[in-house]
């Protein structure tokens, strides 16, 4: 049984252009960050449902998210202002497994958000030498958002991350759903965070089912992460 | 007495939420078990969300034999919501789920898709469920229905012990991008915000017909929601899509509708009941 | 075509929102004169406005003999909204229509109060006034039917020559103060936002199974949300509660349509009509 | 045939407490102020319609609007600031006639809003001396309103303005139901200025269906100001 979902309202401390995502930082409070590769329902101001988001990074007393301004939802997030607060559920979900002997992160696009957390947790088991990671971008300027996780190579469309993961690597990866399709042949035995939509991210209303072993199954509970 | 929406809340997820409801109602249980629509199954829009889950769930049996004694085991006061696709398939349902005392009462869901919502036939489906099942049965009516009063009359004829009104309304969004229909099988259940006024309105046209008890639905979002709810003639208040933004929905529209009952003169739910029939003050 | 939702505009008192449409819509008219409701008569909510306006008009006869002329003499392409309450009303005041040439076509409320919205008599009605009638006759169909697309082709197999979806859907507002309901006879037609998702779904399911043209309206705003009745598959758009608020809106709408149909690749209306149909892109 | 209403953009010039109410001045930008006791339909942020005001005031180059924050709309109106926007559509309906020999304003609570415009153009046509003026109010704190109106008598209840009416004046009044109910018993001839709930305010909806002369008419269309 999942530990009961934590709602709290956090305030917006900074709101920082990095391309074009918007890093919220917000207080912590009494929220507890969770694992990486976890992700926390965010309220959207005027908007009927939050919107589910990983972690981004836990700078001290604080949380950070990297949010991609695609939709009405994300918009209303990224508009929001220092001093301006929102409500925040989580840590929702199955993040990431560290316990692996060779990680390698791999990211796409706006799918690193949470690969700057991943990556210190995984440099804190291993004497603080962080992972290497393999990030690819649609542009230079959504490049950008690479300087945030630390050890990384970046690649930019037309090359594919898929390119830049070498063999035996142990891949915790997230991004957009063909190149996890792509990671998935590539890479048995990865750890893969899925997207869905969402709308209440703790198993309530169904709406998130993807297919899981051949049967349409909760993604915010049996996932985010799942293995290849 | 505070309930949530019928699939708007999985118990065994989330126990703490389910705990702080005075009634856990479940998400329907049809014959067989049903994977439910392919994704996308949500969608939202400015007025209310889109579902199309298509009633994605274990099956009687399975249900039975694993969730059930699962959520009795959480010590809630239990109803289970029935589904099918013929009254015989209700009625079925409804003699298993008879042996059940942990069960409190059934709640029939007159407006799955593929059955047909006119009053002749949910009161059929009532009248076969009745003769198969000594507990309370609430027949939960769809807004889709030009006489909304007719199908109440006609289910408590047929032997319904309340209503639950009401399911959502079929509703449509575009993709912004694709120009295509977000859901993937193009059409699906309104709820939220939107459906409020048409709740207060079948609520209070059913009030006016029958003297069943009503668990009133349909965008509740606040205690004020809960009251005008309660005074269009509604007994109970579930809550839908409001769990979805905060699981701690329950707790906090309990308070707000108790300090609306204090600012309004009652003391109790009860005594509000029905308040918005009584003739306008001089 | 842009045209004025029924009972949302009066070209007498306001020609110039009028004229800034393609085609002009009048209130219903009856057969015989109706002061309509006791007041209140409007109520607004976070997603809608109610109206119990009750069909208030002078009657067909004063129609025909005052007011008809004064609206030919605008020179608009104009519509008749007919209404009534048995198919023998409907047909009588199509038959009274059908000599003035400057009526290009009749729109047929079906979702009259007292009125039952079953397919069967939907489409009684239409057959009736098929036989009075030569003009084309546009069917309006209410959203509080479980089978809308089977009254369109019910509609269609009776004659008629168009839909015209939706009219509002029932609900009801609690007064803050005084715990009543906002509206004189308490429930009323909802209209605006809240219906946006409802008309999609409406004119997504009708043009499944019909290929008649279809006038989309419901909650309509912006030329986005022209654009996206379009693509569910209507034909031409009506503009209702948004001409209270912003007169302006015909022309405005017209405008933001036109940049949202080249910004999706397409020059006209026409081409855009029932897009979502297709299957998704890659 | 009424003129065609004309909507326009106007901005938050000020934003003035008095008593309970919100005098409410925009920019008047090409906006004809129209003739005392006609109303305008002003945006209400947030909300579906718009609402009905007198217009109180015309500053140079301003429009000025008294609001009872009594709802949603008019609790929306009042909470603009200066340099926020609203449309305005007007001027609408029937206004008071003020070719009237002995003139008398009569008003109740919120209802003398139109009453300082309408003191100014009486005022003009009578060599700058304004009407007389006879206000009730709830409160002392309702009554600071009062001192728009020159030339004002001020009751407070239980006292009600109809005390205060003299016999044999031409009285243009606006305030309550009630007591545009009794002014009308009191004071045949009298033009009073009526309010219903309204959604359009140009004859589109026939939401303001009021009965005048035994029959449900539109207020918006045959008023607000009608004779007694
Ligand atoms: C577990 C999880 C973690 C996430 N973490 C982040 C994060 O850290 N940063 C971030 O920017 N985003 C993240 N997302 C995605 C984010 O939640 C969506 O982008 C957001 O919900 C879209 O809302 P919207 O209203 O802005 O746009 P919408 O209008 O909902 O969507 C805009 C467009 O994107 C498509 N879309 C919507 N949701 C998704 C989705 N989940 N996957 C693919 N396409 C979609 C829609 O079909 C539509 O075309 C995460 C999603 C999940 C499930
Ligand atoms: C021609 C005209 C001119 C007006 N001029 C002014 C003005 O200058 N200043 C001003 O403050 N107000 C004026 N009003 C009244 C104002 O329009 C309403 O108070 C406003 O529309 C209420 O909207 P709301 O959303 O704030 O409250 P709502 O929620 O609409 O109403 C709150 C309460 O007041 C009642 N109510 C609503 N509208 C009216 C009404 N018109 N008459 C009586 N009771 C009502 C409702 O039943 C409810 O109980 C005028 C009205 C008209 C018709
Ligand atoms: C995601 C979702 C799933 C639902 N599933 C069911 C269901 O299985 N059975 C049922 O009777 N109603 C179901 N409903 C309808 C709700 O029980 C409720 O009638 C409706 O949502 C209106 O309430 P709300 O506006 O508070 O959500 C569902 C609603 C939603 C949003
Ligand atoms: C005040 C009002 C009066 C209406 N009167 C009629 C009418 O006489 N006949 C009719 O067919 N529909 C009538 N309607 C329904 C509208 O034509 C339209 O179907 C509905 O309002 C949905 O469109 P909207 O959301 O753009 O307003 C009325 C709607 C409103 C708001
Ligand atoms: S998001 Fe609601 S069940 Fe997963
Ligand atoms: S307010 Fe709409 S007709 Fe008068």
């Amino acid at each position: 049984m999942t530990p009961p979902p934590r709602r709290e309202r956090v305030t917006v401390v900074a709101n920082e252009q990095i391309g074009p995502y918007t890093l919220l930082r917000t207080t912590r409070g009494e929220v507890d960050p969770g694992v990486p590769g976890q992700f926390f329902m965010l309220e959207a101001p005027g908007r009927i449902l939050p919107r589910p988001m990983s972690l981004c990074l836990v700078p001290t007393g604080e949380l950070a998210f990297l949010i991609d301004p695609i939709g009405p939802g994300t918009q209303a997030i990224c508009a929001l202002q220092p001093g301006e607060s929102l409500q925040v559920l989580g840590p929702l979900g199955n993040g990431f497994r560290l316990d692996v002997e060779q990680p390698l992160l791999v990211g796409g696009g706006i799918g690193i958000a949470p690969l700057p957390f991943t990556s210190q947790a995984l440099a804190r088991r291993n004497g603080g030498t962080p992972p290497p990671a393999v990030l690819g971008f649609r542009s230079a300027h959504h490049a950008e958002a690479a300087a945030l996780v630390p050890n990384a190579e970046v690649c930019i469309e037309p090359t594919y991350v898929t390119a830049l993961i070498p063999a035996g690597l142990d891949v915790l990866a997230c991004g957009p759903e063909p190149m996890l399709e792509a990671v998935r042949a590539q890479c048995p035995g990865s750890q893969l965070a899925w997207e869905a939509p969402m709308a209440c991210g703790y198993g309530a209303c169904y709406g998130c089912a993807v297919e899981i072993d051949g049967e349409l199954k909760r993604l915010c509970i049996e996932g985010p992460v799942l293995a290849a | 007495m505070i309930l949530n929406a019928s699939g708007c809340l999985d118990a065994l997820t989330a126990p703490n939420v389910a705990a702080a409801l005075d009634c856990f109602v479940t998400k329907t249980v049809t014959p067989l078990p049903r994977g439910g629509n392919p994704p996308t199954r949500i969608a939202e829009t400015p007025v209310g969300m889109l579902n199309s889950i298509g009633l994605a769930n274990p099956g009687i049996d399975e249900f039975l034999r694993v969730n059930l004694p699962e959520l009795a085991a959480l010590g809630l006061r239990l109803w289970v919501s029935v589904g099918g696709f013929s009254a015989e398939e209700y009625a079925a349902s409804c003699a298993l789920l008879d042996a059940w005392p942990e069960v409190e009462a059934l709640e029939l869901n007159l407006s799955c898709p593929n059955v047909e919502e006119a009053a002749e036939s949910a009161a059929a489906i009532v009248a076969a469920c009745r003769a198969a099942t000594t507990k309370p049965l609430w027949a939960k009516l769809s807004p889709a229905n030009w006489d909304i009063a007719g199908s109440a009359r006609a289910v408590e004829a047929a032997g319904a012990d309340g209503l639950s009104l009401i399911n959502t309304i079929r509703g449509l969004a575009i993709d912004a991008r694709t120009n295509r229909p977000v859901l993937s099988l193009a059409t699906g259940g309104l709820s939220g915000p939107a459906l409020k006024p048409i709740a207060l309105a079948a609520v209070f046209q059913c009030r006016r017909v029958s003297q069943l008890p009503i668990v009133g639905m349909g965008g509740v979002r606040t205690g004020r929601d809960a009251f005008e709810l309660l005074a269009a003639g509604a007994t109970h208040v579930a809550v839908g899509t409001t769990l979805f933004a905060d699981p701690g929905a329950p707790g906090r529209i309990r308070a707000e509708l108790q300090v609306e009952l204090e600012r309004n003169g009652f003391t109790t739910s009860a005594e509000a009941s029905g308040i918005a029939h009584a003739p306008a003050r001089a």
